[in-house]
């Protein structure tokens, strides 16, 4: 299936706005008394970027913030909603909810809602692959936020992956803000890398509300790991359009620096690259944006009719 | 009096005490960006947003405790705890004794637990028996507005080290709390909100108010139940206990946190132990099951035990022959 | 049979589910320099050193288990399981039923715990119980040579998560050991090593001799006791001790580790909840203070339980008069 | 009490000389049967050099090799010998043993044996100094081991005290050894002071064995932080010259490092440069020798004199 750039930008684009679309309607299912969701409006270029240079073969583990990468990856979201909802049809069968979800049958393996577990258990994984377990020449992928990278795991994470030559791809998306604190309150200003390269690991810090730039840099990072089994480290620097969680207000977000990162919305860029090399015309994304109302309309009549869990899924399954 | 929630109540106790004791200070993640009043009233030296880094944060709330100050933590979920383990449990708990009574950590670690929010098993996961069981600790976990409040108060003015679980499920329930800023609730020391004959039922948390329906339920079945409220997890106010199963000779306990080695088996050995002669029906536990505790509403709420499986219960041990084993245990179960 | 001690039999066990299963590998700070005897064989994929740092030890086991291979980890000391709480509680024991069962993680993690070597309580802490109030974990604390091999043999053989706690108190004492590389101790199945009538000991680890030096001092005072080895703490075997306590009426649980929360409570309260219309006298826990431990030599004995202890607890609850309280209690309270 | 440059150096010397027999003493205890230490021969320049680089008012933190660090400090060795033979009159009443030791009367106010646990207090001993506990102007100093830096609490203690400016001296003695496992098995060569400058921390490396480098990179940095209230590193090179503990063969070891480094021996080297200054003659070496065999045998006699403590003390003092 070879796609010509323009076709690949242009999915690019329209599972930008699924996910976009998708975020929105969590937002306000919340509002309408269904579960708090972290959603990641504003970064959906990480996502979807990085996603998109993986292979089928790859691993992927996320957080708290998964949607945006388990849309990117092909999630289904009458599965995604269901299981924000608690039903069994959920991915997890109602047990994750919206914190905790992974999605095995797409190679996102692990999700850890701790901050700084996923990065605990990325380096396990790519030891497998390492070491024969899944396809060959696999790589691991591993989300997390500027905030995590505070946490002592990131370190031992960084130093394990070096010294065993772990073939990882860390993905700090550096949204600028840890839940109600801004990032630059808790470590200075080029510190993630920094950090990343004092174990000698190559970083790249990307912009990362530039869909290929991102989707560039990404691609770059699989082909040496790829090549050489060693990490490789991307910060993605974006911003977190939305409050921490569903309902906050953003109250203590300073207006300015919202506004300035507003204007630089993933999507809005992408369109306007895509409108005026005339790639995307209106009647184009009319449809596209209708077609994307309706997987999501469908996907929350999907979540509200799939059935509560049996209470004895309260103990099942705990073990194997 | 006043008429407020227990997060209301909890800042405060906040308030009250940053102001008689200028060497108590606030640190956790977003600590002064959620608590804009007393960040405004005692800035940020004192009340300070953190980076995102439990264990040094809990590091250094018993660094700072050792040497003068009176550090007050906010570790959001308990789950989170775990990052937390070894400021806590070795050197909190430990170092005193280790250094033969050197030093002393009067500081308190806030962690909030319990079902409510549906957040699933890494935000909501009941894990204070683990504290209780640790060397050193002392183990906080109100009811009330009221109790939070005092009790938060006592805690900072200890000179222990002192985990405060804040029961979610409560967070935003109404009720009166004193005014007066010098009135504080003891810790070690049970609350019995209610008076009984014929069986004691022991809660806390959210499962006080729990006890606290299925008493009146049992009322009209002629059976007078007893509550104890037991806010105090370490020490644990055995004598209270003792006293009530001596008295009504059933023993009820019940709680969310999942039975194995929990407060429930600590308080059923106790009475099989020490009231063993007063008791004339078999203990009874009614706890959280041994699970991850899921996020789907509907899952959440059959892991909480209801009233109904607390009368249930009690109306067995009544009718129950003398020393035959009881039918309801695992609050899931009797729901299911 | 072979005559070996504990530490052998472990290293056996090793070499054999490695021989066995090209998916196993050990990992831990020196535990390739401290069993070279595996490195050789299994060389540097196999058996690694880690870096120092016991939370990306434990997190990489987890992250490996989910992924195909079948991580043993040498945590080396108990209280250092505190840095790798978070990978165990809230990764190896949540994230599968989490996920609706996407996932296993057939790993074991190794610590050493216990008095006997005056290395103070940052070293020695019999945290065990906390592992058996979190969800999602199995706990094995074997007493014998043949049962740490037979054990971890079948630990490593696992689906589930399990923690493998070695007394170093009993590592260097020996015993005979099955040869045959397919014996194995099934997990969750107690042991019986000596049958009685009157009075049921339960122990594990350290305490089991403990227990059946007791046993044997009770023999002459005309007491035939019973003598329980729980060597699996989780899941744990309450269809033996039940069955046991029904015969006796009469339960002493003796462990090493703190009484609040701890192993002896959940049994205890169990006795008194499912064998309460076979009890004849109190329960009686036997366990250390609670308190950490001390490192001098006088104390840390003092701190663990003594066959004397368990004797005067017996005797007291068959001369006492039926359901009236015991006098001993804490180990080193008999002992002071 | 202005000491000249040479008496100054003749009682470092000296103080040298004392760690040394006392811990040569102390293994000898462990091989009769005394419970087992974990020595720092070959690293005595280390704790000299910074501690005397120290005033009264300033505080320090150890780990499980602090015994350079207490008789550095000016502690008694009889309770010393006494602690870790679990007495009654050792510094923590036999509570403690060797592996735990704290004297505050002498400033060491807390010594964790997990390793990293001193990392994790020292922001809060430092912070309470900035907040005005203690005496005006005073720092803290923390000792900890290169294995202690593999651990996650190592980025964040880093990461909390630049972000918060805390007067704390981070003292990294690298032994090349981490138990039984080499450094450079777990990390990059220079990977410590790496991770540190990651942080934006101003950090020296020093030759470790070298006590006057030690002394004088210790008085720069003591004197930069209480300038200015923000935190220093100094990373040691220095090795490991006996085993991990107590009768630990070393068989593990490669001779040929072991070798280079005992050439290097931080005691030879300043008596040999004492000697070829004609500031120490063999009498006074041997007067030394003696006066301190002397104290080490007073202190073993001392210790085995001592009682046991009683066994009330198995729950006191547990609480405050
Ligand atoms: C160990 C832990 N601490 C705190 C939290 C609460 N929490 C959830 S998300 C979050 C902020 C995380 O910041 P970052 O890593 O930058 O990710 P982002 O939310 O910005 O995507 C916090 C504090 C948590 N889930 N886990
Ligand atoms: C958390 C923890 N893990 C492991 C140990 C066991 N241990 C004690 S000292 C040591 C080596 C420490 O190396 P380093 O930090 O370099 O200090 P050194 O011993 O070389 O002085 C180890 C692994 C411990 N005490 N604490
Ligand atoms: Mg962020
Ligand atoms: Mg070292």
């Amino acid at each position: 299936m070879n796609a010509s750039p323009t076709q690949t930008l242009l999915r690019q684009f329209q599972t930008l706005l699924l996910i976009r679309s998708c975020e929105e309607q969590l937002v306000e299912l919340n509002r309408q008394g269904a579960p708090d969701t972290c959603s990641s409006i504003g970064q959906e270029a990480c996502a979807v970027g990085v996603i998109d240079a993986l292979e089928a073969r790859d691993r992927i583990l996320t957080n708290h913030r998964s949607a945006a990468h388990l849309i990117a990856r092909g999630a289904d979201p009458k599965r995604l909603f269901a299981e924000v909802l608690g039903r069994v049809d959920g991915y997890c069968g109602g047990h994750s909810g919206t914190l905790h979800i992974a999605a095995r049958e797409l190679g996102v393996v692990l999700t850890s809602t701790i901050v700084g577990g996923e990065l605990s258990l990325a380096p396990g994984v790519a030891l497998a692959q390492k070491m024969g377990q899944g396809d060959p020449g696999a790589i691991t992928a591993v989300f997390f936020g500027d905030g995590a990278a505070c946490e002592g795991i990131f370190h031992e994470a960084l130093n394990l992956a070096a010294q065993w030559q772990l073939p990882l791809l860390f993905v700090c998306e550096n949204n600028q803000w840890q839940a109600y604190v801004h990032r630059l309150e808790t470590m200075a200003d080029n510190a993630i890398t920094a950090w990343a390269e004092g174990h000698g690991i190559v970083t790249e810090s990307i912009d990362g509300n530039d869909l290929e730039a991102v989707h560039a840099a990404a691609t770059r990072a699989v082909a040496a790991i790829r090549a050489d089994s060693r990490p490789r480290f991307l910060e993605l620097r974006t911003y977190r359009l939305r409050g921490h969680s569903g309902q906050d207000d953003q109250a203590y977000v300073d207006a300015e620096e919202l506004h300035h990162w507003q204007s630089r919305d993933p999507l809005r860029r992408l369109q306007q690259r895509l409108t005026e090399a005339g790639q995307l015309d209106p009647n184009t994304l009319e449809a596209m944006t209708r077609e994307i109302r309706s997987r999501v309309e469908e996907a929350v009549a999907f979540a509200h009719a799939s059935p509560w869990p049996d209470v004895a899924a309260l103990i099942h399954p705990v073990y194997a | 009096m006043t008429r407020m929630t227990t997060e209301q109540a909890l800042t405060q106790a906040l308030h009250e005490e940053m102001r008689r004791d200028a060497r108590v200070l606030l640190l956790g993640e977003g600590a002064a960006t959620k608590r804009p009043g007393l960040a405004r009233e005692f800035g940020p030296a004192r009340v300070r947003n953190t980076p995102l880094a439990e264990a040094i944060i809990a590091g250094t709330a018993v660094g700072a405790a050792a040497s003068g100050l009176r550090p007050v933590i906010d570790l959001l979920f308990a789950p989170f705890l775990t990052y937390a383990m070894d400021a806590l449990i070795n050197s909190a708990g430990k170092l005193r004794y280790l250094s033969g009574g050197q030093c002393e950590f009067p500081l308190v670690a806030l962690a909030m637990t319990g079902s409510g929010w549906c957040v699933g098993g890494q935000h909501n996961h009941n894990l204070e028996a683990m504290f209780v069981h640790a060397p050193g600790l002392q183990v906080l976990m109100p009811s009330t507005p009221a109790d939070s409040k005092g009790l938060l108060k006592a805690a900072i003015r200890e000179r222990n080290p002192v985990l405060f679980f804040i029961d979610l499920g409560l967070l935003h329930q109404e009720g009166e709390v004193a005014d007066d800023p010098e009135e504080i609730v003891p810790i070690g020391v049970a609350a019995l909100p209610r008076q009984g004959t014929d069986v004691t039922l022991v809660g806390y948390a959210k499962t006080v108010p729990v006890c606290l329906q299925a008493a009146a339920e049992l009322e009209p079945h002629g059976v007078s139940a007893e509550v104890i409220d037991l806010r105090s997890l370490k020490p644990l106010d055995t004598a209270c206990v003792l006293d009530s199963v001596a008295r009504t000779g059933r023993l009820i306990v019940v709680h969310e946190a999942s039975g194995l080695c929990g407060i429930a088996a600590e308080l059923g050995a106790l009475a099989a132990s020490r009231a063993f002669g007063a008791l004339r029906a078999p203990v009874v536990r009614i706890t959280g099951p041994d699970a991850p505790a899921a996020s789907s509403w509907a899952l959440e709420q059959a892991a909480v035990p209801q009233a109904q499986a607390v009368v249930d219960a009690a109306l067995g041990l009544m009718a129950e022959p003398l020393r035959r084993t009881p039918v309801v245990e695992d609050a899931w179960r009797a729901q299911a």
